[in-house]
């Protein structure tokens, strides 16, 4: 295993500041929930922060990434810009599908972004498919494949990892475990708790990572990748992370414990790698709050860009149902 | 200028639609179950993986969701993939990816991708395989917006319809009803790329329109020729394409004939049949001289014995009879 | 879209209430459905519309009031047979020239409520072909009606609904005939009477009567048989008139049905009104205007249904005698054979006279043999002072 | 000698009397009343259509004697030359 990644201060504001963004992003989002600017389901990613930022530091603009309903962070943290991830929040036609997916169905083609998707384990497929396209163009991209590890009683993760595998295919599964498929413990769901050990029966490198670290999430992604890029084949990651908010906006969460809640949130990777990088002198305390003002009016700047938005007209609503051409 | 035809089964015709769309296009590649080793279940691929190699004829584990799913990957990355699903049964496995997946990426994603992807898929009963090898759920797939649905019923359509349909941006899922493989006919051998689009008339006639599909088609036929002994002339519909329907030719036809009778081995309840008839009373009702009628799959699972297997699907005979009762009623 | 309007069902009727509608909005209704009742000051009726459409608008509820002309309904019209948005035309009249020979009561209407069934596309094809689909026998599916039995319902093209220059249509003639004369014999019990009229005395003034008139005003032996047979039953009017529900009705005026044969086939018997108080020029006037018409086939229903009594003459070629039958709900027909020069005794010695066999037939439910007799010695009496007529 | 001219002015009257009559296929000697079936008052009609068009009065007794269109127009062109 690599080590760690010798971090400077430019690299430190990088990944907080991504985090801050995304939790000041998340906030915002239930607000807005709540005033009825956003419908439908609105799953939050306040807590993981640390995985997606780990994880896209590490990518190059050749990987594709698919990704699950719980998406914003991933989302950002991939470079897509906030004001239209706002926006398709909204629903607005500037959002980035249009706003045609809203919250679960983030798609951007120019950062390789294959979606949100909101059927558990659908898009595991979908990523043993980039891969394979990637390698039969003798391309250098990873598909880099995000879910859940309710994912995992899916049928569609064991056929996507033995595909994977057995096709030697250069994909990265990430499996995000929060430990609560909804609201279903892992324990109750699995009998084998200890997911990266799946993939190992699929003879798949595999790792465990403290997915409220996001050092360490960048320093196994980048593991992982250096594998992938040498052609070993598909890698596969756990990161143990914990969300602190419900599931959805509408979820009472009678199935886990507040000191739960509150025992995962002393290990708020945000909070603990901004103490952390100004202990180890990277940054300031001024250069944390710098961040967070800065991320507060980019939030600002994306509400009044999902505001000023219009809505698609009715009458483009048959329109892509079919192509007229494959996009360039 | 044709060039000489060539005697042909339905089988070899769908196999030089691969194999010329695979030495056409470097980005076309088939997947599937024992296409390559095995040959194919029905045949259809024998020689291919010798021809083309394992990097483009690809074995797949039995992982129908992983296959199909990672055929719309491969496809919203630029590639052209063929998945040859075994039967139409065994797509239900990976109707999460069809349906959740290839038909509403495009969609939703504000047209940023599309999945030009080609499953086929052997489908319909006559082989003696039971409930789990013979159904017709293709009216099924027609139900779904963002898929287009193909039944060739011809060794025309078998040969030209797989290189349009690579050529289209959607996800185009091909029929191939189990009982036209061994179908044998003539065909040009220059034979080509035909339109995936609109039905096509078979057989002109006065007096009813026979609307039908696959297998049913050559059917529907021998009926037609039969019933013309009668003093029956009908005219047959072969629908070639299932989503999108080509109302127009239905309607066309039923101005002239003024009866309708859908054939279609799908069950009746809420089937592709119910579909029609219903655009037909949209479409045609002042039209009409007789109500638009249905000869579908019994409501059963397809059972093994012949015997019951026959009765569960139309027949020659019981078009005949379905025909003669709506024109000559008794 | 088509207004239903309060319709007027007689000139005094200036208004009425809806106290009930048989269809509600999205029904289909078909040309003569009963759609609503209405109150007026004669009682409840039946309201009929006379297209074929979807009900889409009730705009007088039940128990309202609206006067006649008032938009009741919207109907949304099928086809193309009614033009949309025109005003519902009041029922139309039956064409003059296509009034069946013989007045016939109409056939019993379908009974309303029971819904014809028939196929869309017959429907909007009666609709093109004005055929009135009830009353057809359907031989469709589940014995609808089909475009086939509407077809073969409609009137031919050659005999599409212009006038018709050269007579009646002979099929439909000899229909309506048969019609008639099966009724008559079925239901009319005749009696028969025969008179031979000695006809010199007439024959002779009129024969110095045309040798003094111009070509123009010359008179036929017809007009004074005509005229003496309107006179004739002045004097016994047991014999003029109709039988109506199981009783005779006389009649006060004389409306003498001419019997004219058409050369194409067939017979028709136009009313010559007041017969009896025509002077002969008049009476003759008035027979060469029939007899012209009806050769044209310019006839008017109502000199169809006008006679109160038949008269048929054979003419001066035909046969000796004539033995009608009544013309139903009429009470008689009185015959005029050929008149022959034939040996006759008058006043006690043999003589040849032209002779003519007048005849009547008689409703035996209506009258008897005696008065039938009275009426030919009436005309005997009358043609022998022919100056008189 | 019989006037061909005279015989289509006498059709064309026929015709006016009997529309329903196909004139033109009537025989010359043809028999109006009995071939024909031109009844008395359509005979009538004809001699006032003679009489109105040709201005020839044929008496009542001379009936007899126009009783064919060939006779007829006989009778015409006789009393004519006798008139004029």
């Amino acid at each position: 295993m690599t080590a760690k990644p010798h971090l400077d201060g430019a690299h430190a504001r990088r990944l907080l500041g991504q985090m801050i963004r995304i939790r000041l992003f998340e906030e915002k989002c239930a607000e807005l929930y709540t005033r009825g600017k956003i419908r439908g389901f609105l799953h939050l990613y306040i807590g993981e922060e640390a995985n997606a930022v780990g994880v896209m530091e590490a990518l190059t603009a050749d990987d594709s990434v698919v990704s699950t309903y719980r998406e914003h962070g991933h989302a950002l943290a991939r470079g897509i810009a906030m004001g239209p991830l706002m926006a398709e929040m909204y629903g607005k036609a500037n959002g980035t599908s249009g706003g045609r997916g809203g919250s679960m169905h983030v798609f951007d083609r120019a950062t390789r972004f294959y979606g949100g998707n909101a059927i558990v384990g659908g898009g595991l497929p979908l990523s043993v498919g980039l891969g394979l396209a990637e390698r039969m163009r003798s391309g250098r991209g990873a598909a880099v494949c995000l879910f859940g590890e309710g994912a995992v009683a899916e049928g569609e993760f064991h056929e996507s990892l033995n595909l994977a595998a057995l096709w030697k295919l250069p994909v990265l599964f990430v499996c995000e475990n929060n430990l609560y498929a909804m609201g279903s413990a892992i324990e109750r769901t699995e009998s084998e708790t200890d997911i990266h050990r799946k993939a190992e029966a699929y003879r798949i490198a595999s790792q465990r990572v403290d997915g409220m670290d996001v050092v360490a999430v960048e320093a196994a992604t980048r593991a992982a990748l250096e594998h992938l890029r040498a052609g070993e084949g598909p890698q596969f990651l756990e990161c143990r992370t914990y969300r602190f908010r419900a599931h959805s906006m509408f979820d009472a969460q009678l199935y886990r414990d507040k000191s739960e809640v509150e025992r995962w949130k002393e290990r708020d990777p945000i909070k603990r790698f901004a103490d952390w990088s100004v202990a180890a002198r990277l940054l300031h305390k001024t250069d944390i709050a710098d961040l967070e003002k800065a991320a507060a009016v980019e939030v600002d700047q994306a509400v009044a860009f999902a505001e000023a938005g219009d809505w698609e007209s009715v009458a483009d609503l048959g329109k892509f149902v079919l192509m007229d051409k494959v996009p360039a | 200028m044709t060039a000489a035809p060539l005697k042909i089964t339905y089988r070899e015709a769908v196999k030089q639609a691969i194999r010329e769309a695979l030495a056409r296009d470097p980005r076309v590649f088939l997947m599937g179950e024992d296409i390559g080793r095995y040959g194919g279940c029905y045949a259809v691929t024998k020689g291919l993986l010798q021809e083309f190699g394992e990097e483009r004829i690809r074995d797949t584990p039995l992982s129908e969701s992983a296959f199909v799913g990672a055929g719309i990957g491969a496809a919203m990355a630029g590639l052209r993939p063929i998945v040859e699903v075994m039967t139409v049964n065994f797509s239900l496995l990976a109707l999460d990816q069809i349906v959740n997946n290839a038909a509403t990426i495009p969609h939703m994603s504000g047209g940023q991708f599309a999945v030009p992807l080609v499953i086929r898929m052997a489908t319909g009963a006559g082989r003696q395989l039971a409930a789990q090898h013979s159904h017709s759920l293709e009216g099924w797939y027609a139900h779904i917006p963002g898929l287009k649905i193909l039944a060739p019923a011809t060794l025309e359509d078998a040969r030209g319809m797989l290189w349009s349909a690579l050529q289209d941006p959607n996800p185009v899922l091909i029929f191939e009803h189990v009982n036209l493989y061994n179908m044998e006919g003539e065909l040009p051998s220059d034979a080509g790329a035909v339109p995936i689009e609109g039905a096509a008339l078979r057989r002109q006639g006065r007096d009813l329109s026979i609307v039908t599909y696959g297998a049913s088609l050559h059917k529907a036929l021998a009926a037609a020729k039969q019933l013309a002994g009668q003093g029956i002339e009908a005219e047959v519909i072969d629908l070639r394409c299932l989503r999108p329907l080509d109302d127009a030719t239905i309607t066309a036809s039923i101005a002239r004939t003024r009866r309708a009778l859908i054939v279609d081995e799908g069950w009746r309840s809420g089937g592709i049949s119910a579909e029609i008839g219903m655009r037909i009373a949209e479409q045609s009702f002042y039209d009409l001289d007789a109500p638009p009628m249905r000869l579908c799959g019994a409501e059963v699972p397809i059972p093994y014995p012949k015997h019951l297997e026959d009765a569960a699907i139309p027949q020659i005979e019981t078009i005949i009879s379905a025909a003669t009762s709506l024109v000559r009623p008794s | 879209m088509i207004d239903f309007r309060m319709p007027s069902l007689g000139a005094d009727m200036e208004k009425g209430t809806v106290v009930e509608w048989l269809k509600k909005p999205g029904d289909a209704i078909a040309r003569g459905d009963v759609v609503a009742v209405v109150e007026t000051q004669k009682g409840a009726f039946e309201i009929e519309v006379f297209d074929a459409g979807v009900l889409r608008e009730i705009l007088v509820a039940v128990g309202n009031q609206a006067p006649v002309g008032a938009v009741l309904a919207r109907i949304e019209s099928i086809g193309a047979g009614v033009p949309v948005g025109a005003e519902v035309p009041p029922p139309a009249p039956p064409s003059p020239t296509r009034a069946p020979p013989v007045a016939l009561k109409p056939p019993p209407a379908a009974p309303s409520g029971e819904r014809l069934r028939i196929s869309p596309a017959a429907a909007r094809r009666a609709l093109e072909l004005g055929v009135d689909a009830r009353g057809l026998r359907g031989t469709g599916p589940q014995g609808a009606i089909t475009i086939a039995d509407v077809e073969g319902a409609a009137p031919k093209p050659s005999e599409a609904p212009t006038p018709p220059r050269r007579g009646f249509d002979p099929s439909a003639m000899r229909q309506a005939i048969a019609a008639a004369m099966a009724r008559s014999k079925r239901e009319i019990p005749h009696y028969y009477l025969s008179l031979p009229i000695d006809m010199a005395r007439s024959l002779e003034w009129m024969s110095a009567e045309n040798a003094r008139r111009d070509v123009e005003h010359r008179l036929l032996p017809a007009v004074l048989l005509l005229k003496a047979s309107a006179l004739a039953l002045r004097q016994v009017p047991q014999l003029n008139g109709f039988w109506i529900d199981g009783a005779p009705r006389l009649s006060q005026a004389i409306h003498v049905g001419w019997a004219i044969s058409l050369r194409g086939g067939g017979l028709m018997a136009p009313a010559i009104r007041d017969a009896d108080r025509l002077s002969l020029d008049q009476a003759m006037a008035a027979l060469r205007d029939l007899v012209t018409r009806a050769r044209t086939a310019r006839l008017r229903g109502s000199e169809m249904m006008d006679p109160t009594v038949t008269v048929t003459s054979l003419g001066e070629r035909g046969a000796e005698s004539v033995l009608g039958v009544i013309y139903p709900p009429q009470l008689a027909i009185v015959g005029f054979g050929a008149a022959r020069p034939s040996p006759a005794v008058v006043e006690g010695r043999f003589a040849v006279r032209p002779l003519v066999h007048a005849t009547l037939s008689g409703d035996h439910r209506a009258s008897d043999g005696e008065t039938g007799g009275r009426l030919l010695a009436a005309i005997d009496r009358l043609l022998q002072t022919p100056e008189a007529l | 000698m019989t006037d061909t001219r005279l015989i289509g002015r006498l059709r064309q009257i026929l015709s006016d009397v009997a529309p329903e009559l196909d004139v033109a296929a009537i025989p010359d000697e043809a028999d109006l009343r009995n071939d024909i079936g031109i009844d008395s008052m359509d005979f009538l009609n004809f001699v006032i259509g003679i009489s109105k068009q040709l201005s020839v009065a044929i008496p009542e007794a001379d009936y007899g004697k126009i009783t064919t269109l060939a006779k007829c127009a006989d009778y015409i062109g006789r009393s004519k030359t006798v008139a004029g």
